[in-house]
């Protein structure tokens, strides 16, 4: 008890000196590096507030992949030169959104405080009705069945911001290959994690996936190792990334929110609601689902991290 | 315990995050503190998860549920405005050229 | 025999913290770079494996065992991987001292 | 609350929802061309889903409703599609079918050419923000909303620079800034609302809330990232650049649509989740900055050299009217005063939807054939266009509110409800906001119909399909007003905050 306690403490008293770091630092590059910490630590938070499954998406997506990209963009804002500015608020400014933001603090740590005990909340009735969903793992089955419509849209989000993001690049290259190219390397360190990490990491994230209809665990977890995994090959140079206009590339972002549809219209048509799941057959159509969604958003994480066709020369 | 304190941490990095991203001048490090912000949201909502474990469950599923969904989408908007910011840079230099 | 296993850890565990500990100590007041990333891989890494040993009675099964060792192999293999590339860029950023 | 029960006709806003998005999925795959043709195919079966709600949704004088997987809430999902979710379905679905059509004049790609990148973006982006503000009028989750929110900023935030000029690009950067810290905003509020309920389903939370702490905070943190969402002066810095650089057709739907799904969710948060909870002191509030609005926003637009930027004001002042709803509905409830004021919220919505689309769809066809959108510059454009000319003038009175216009309805229910409640600074409001916009699209007017002037006149185009949509919108903007004020109804049924 009291060793979870200063465990807690030192957890918090960590994140949020971090926090603080990285709006006091200097240089992007320095707040960047201090965020991937707290992102870390997060980590650790979440497992102590006995969330595994958001404490393996933190890590992964939270720590990971937005480290991963940040640190990208600054390095090619660095190299490219100019980052465009806005002017900085005034001195007096300043102090009152200062004020401001700490009255939000206040009030958000006060309303924190105040919340109804015991706490309301659905955990009685995900367990009277996780037995209809076959399902071990709580979250997987809130995702996947009792909230399927939410993981079905976010899904889709993934698939526009690829398009949004795409979109982004110029009329010149938008059809080229996805991201600054980067140069192959054969040797060093960056060759060796390309060579050696892939196998595991894929070997991991299935792993991961298949545990998670009843362990923590599950396709956003397992999206997110295997597409750490694709940028690893990628910024070693051993890949080349299919151009935006490659049929299969955009085909394999598609298909998983695409299968999903279609299964909750075939819910529909038999079972006379949407995403309603064949009764007896519900854990099968769940994993099915699960791993192509999870292909089709590992696909899009990595081709959201490495951004719009640029003519970037390598660095 | 460990709830109301990771739920007081998110109120802080709330506070931290929103303030980080007024008052920045850079457009790189404004997203970075809005992911600041962002994960004192999913404290806040974690909190309130763990605080509601029971049945069996050490915390409410739904609410962790939520969390995860959310996590993806934030990241999604972090990747559009990324490359947004790089547009804009690479557009300079377009027009100093 | 399971006092035995936990005298064991125990000792094996503390051995290790005090690796942490030095390697701790030198990141903070070794001179330069490199003798930093030195004291940081090494004494880390000696660490990190003697705490993983001191876990391996604790295991239970052959599958969490498994896990524990694989957990040494990867830090091993990206710290591999980061300690040389840290090196490659502090020699660009501040040469020969 | 009773627990909502799925009826029969809830298939058909589900399907409202489900199609445009699948589409949009589909389309990446298929390229611009499939994804042309696949939008202009989807028109009629949305229209025809829109159109059944309503239908469904009048006859039975009760929402339809839809449980995704037979889950019911608070542990399932419902949709849930009112009279006011039914109308807002339907105007999307015209004002998409309108713009869609316009839009296949400028992204529209012939057979065999290659995909060009604003045709790959545009046709996808439009459907998603069409699943984004159906899914926002008719999801009755509050999380569900925020997806709803993310999906339409997502579609709605290239649009801003699909033509890529480096004003845009800031442009669209300002937008995201304010739009994902609105989304946030209101994420951190649905987390307090569960913390304090354990339910996100609005219906259930109706009722269940009362004037703690948890409450009171989240309410002012979901209605900041709402406003700052639904441009709301003074977070409506973000409005001007990115609708006025849109190309036409995107500023058409930005405009006309994207605001709205916020505001609809605002309405839901007031009059739905909080129903129980007094709010009236907000409520003053909120139409406070509604008026400051109209007045500022409309003397902004008075101000404006350039035509587009002229329009955008106008709709930072024309978002202004809805919020005056709110102290009204609020003041008097379940009276006959609180339904006018609601009534005229709603088809203010609507007919600012038609009217600002068609508007900028005009305004885009004669920057394009002037070649620039500078408002002094514009004299003979009455000779050379007198179709799009035509448009802006009934759009305007629309948004005027002269009889007999949709506008017109709006205004004058909001005004006769502004007296009733007593309340009736919020009158004198209104019909300073209605001399003003007679002032702006007066300005536009005069000018384009002096004959003599510089212009040097484009080669005579004769009015073709583009212009006849344009038209077609204004001329629909109008004809709400011809539309017996009995059949307004519609938006009353399932009203939330009402005896059920």
């Amino acid at each position: 008890m009291i060793a979870g306690l200063a465990v807690d403490v030192l957890l918090a008293a960590g994140s949020l000196g971090l926090a603080l770091g990285v709006i006091r630092a200097r240089r992007v590059f320095t707040a960047i590096a201090l965020f991937i910490a707290h992102g870390l630590l997060l980590a650790l938070a979440w497992v102590r507030l006995d969330a595994l499954d958001v404490a393996l998406t933190e890590a992964a997506i939270g720590a990971g992949l937005s480290g991963v990209l940040l640190l990208a963009a600054r390095h090619r804002l660095a190299r490219g030169g100019s980052e465009r500015t806005t002017e900085a608020p005034g001195r007096v400014a300043t102090i009152f959104i200062g004020l401001g933001c700490a009255c939000i603090t206040v009030a958000l740590g006060y309303a924190v405080l105040a919340l109804p005990k015991p706490a309301p909340g659905l955990a009685a009735e995900v367990a009277a009705n996780l037995a209809a969903t076959e399902l071990g793992n709580p979250v997987t089955g809130v995702l996947m069945v009792f909230r399927g419509l939410d993981t079905l849209l976010e899904a889709a989000v993934l698939v526009l911001a690829v398009i949004g993001v795409w979109s982004l690049a110029p009329d010149a290259t938008w059809r080229g290959t996805p991201g600054a190219p980067w140069p192959a390397v054969t040797d060093g360190p960056r060759a060796l994690l390309a060579r050696l990490l892939p196998p595991i990491g894929i070997v991991v994230a299935v792993h991961i996936l298949w545990v998670g209809a009843d362990a923590p665990g599950g396709k956003f977890q397992a999206a997110a190792i295997l597409a750490a995994m694709g940028l690893l090959v990628w910024f070693a140079g051993l890949v080349r990334v299919p151009p935006t206009a490659s049929w299969p590339l955009r085909a394999t972002i598609a298909a998983g929110p695409a299968l999903f549809m279609a299964i909750g219209l075939a819910g529909l048509a038999v079972e006379g609601a949407f995403l309603a799941y064949p009764e007896g057959l519900v854990k099968p159509t769940i994993l099915i689902v699960e791993f192509v969604l999870a292909a089709s958003v590992a696909a899009a994480l990595a081709l959201l991290v490495m951004g719009a066709p640029s003519r970037d020369a390598p660095p | 315990m460990s709830a109301t304190l990771f739920g007081l941490l998110g109120a802080a990095l709330v506070g931290i995050g929103l303030f980080g991203m007024l008052v920045g001048t850079q457009p790189l490090m404004r997203i970075v503190c809005f992911n600041l912000l962002g994960s004192g949201v999913f404290l806040v909502f974690g909190a309130v998860a763990r605080r509601g474990g029971g049945a069996g469950f050490a915390a409410d599923p739904v609410p962790q549920a939520v969390i995860l969904t959310g996590l993806v989408v934030a990241f999604a908007a972090t990747t559009l405005a990324v490359a947004l910011v790089l547009r804009l840079a690479g557009n300079e230099d377009e027009d100093r050229h | 025999m399971s006092l035995l296993a936990d005298a064991f850890t125990i000792l094996a565990i503390l051995a290790g913290i005090g690796f942490f500990a030095a390697g701790t100590a030198g990141l903070l007041r070794f001179p330069d770079t490199a003798s930093r990333l030195h004291a940081l891989t090494k004494a880390d890494h000696l660490g990190l494996g003697l705490v993983v040993i001191g876990l391996l009675p604790q295991a239970g099964s052959l599958a969490n065992t498994l896990r524990l060792l694989a957990v040494w192999a990867l830090v091993l293999v990206a710290s591999a991987a980061a300690g040389p590339m840290l090196a490659t860029l502090t020699r660009r950023a501040e040469p020969e001292t | 609350m009773p627990p909502l029960a799925a009826t029969g006709s809830g298939l058909l806003p589900m399907l409202a929802v489900v199609l445009p998005v699948l589409a949009m999925v589909v389309a990446l795959p298929l390229g611009a061309r499939g994804a042309e043709r696949m939008t202009i195919a989807l028109l009629l079966p949305g229209f025809l889903l829109a159109l059944g709600t309503a239908i469904a949704v009048q006859s039975s004088g009760a929402p339809a409703i839809h449980l995704l997987g037979h889950w019911s809430p608070p542990l399932g999902l419902a949709f849930r599609a009112d009279g006011l979710a039914a109308a807002m379905l339907l105007a999307a679905a015209i004002v998409i079918a309108a713009v869609a059509l316009f839009a296949r004049g400028g992204f529209g790609v012939r057979s065999g050419a290659p995909e060009t990148r604003t045709a790959f973006a545009f046709w996808p982006l439009l459907l998603a923000l069409w699943g984004g503000i159906n899914l926002a009028v008719v999801a009755n989750d509050l999380f569900t909303l925020y997806v709803a929110l993310e999906l339409l900023t997502f579609a709605a935030m290239p649009l801003v620079c699909l033509e890529g000029k480096r004003e845009t690009i800031e442009a669209a950067l300002r937008y995201l800034m304010f739009a994902l810290l609105g989304s946030v905003l209101y994420l951190l509020g649905v987390a307090l609302i569960y913390g304090s309920a354990g339910t996100l389903d609005i219906t259930l939370l109706s009722g269940r809330l009362g004037l703690e702490a948890p409450v009171i905070v989240a309410a002012a943190l979901m209605t900041a990232g709402l406003l700052a969402k639904t441009a709301l002066l003074p977070l409506h810095l973000w409005l001007p650049s990115a609708h006025a650089g849109a190309p036409a057709a995107a500023s058409a739907v930005l405009s006309a649509l994207v605001v709205k799904g916020s505001f609809v969710i605002l309405v839901r948060l007031w009059f739905g989740v909080l129903a129980a909870t007094p709010s009236l002191p907000a409520m003053q509030i909120l139409a406070g900055l509604g008026a400051a609005a109209i007045l500022l926003g409309s003397a902004a637009a008075l101000a404006q050299p350039r035509l587009k930027l002229l329009v955008a004001y106008s709709t930072v002042a024309q978002i202004g009217y809805l919020f005056l709803m709110f102290p009204l509905v609020a003041g008097m409830p379940d009276s006959e005063t609180a339904a006018k004021a609601w009534t005229g919220g709603s088809v203010q919505a609507i007919s600012h939807a038609f009217a600002k689309a068609a508007m900028f769809l005009a305004v885009g066809l004669m920057a394009a054939r002037v070649g620039h959108d500078r408002i002094a510059d514009l004299a003979g454009t009455a000779r050379h266009m007198p179709v799009p000319l035509l448009t802006f003038g009934l759009a305007g009175l629309t948004l005027m509110g002269v009889p007999p216009s949709g506008g017109f309805a709006a205004k004058w229910l909001l005004l006769s409800a502004a007296i009733e409640a007593g309340q009736w600074w919020w009158a004198l409001v209104v019909l300073g906001g209605g001399l003003l916009t007679g002032g702006y699209v007066y300005r536009v007017l005069s000018v384009s119909l002096t004959s003599s002037g510089a212009l040097a006149p484009p080669a005579p185009q004769p009015p073709g399909t583009p212009d006849a949509i344009a038209l077609g919108l204004a001329v629909l903007s109008v004809a709400l007003g011809f539309v017996p004020l009995a059949s307004f109804g519609l938006v009353q049924v399932g009203r939330m905050g009402l005896a059920p």
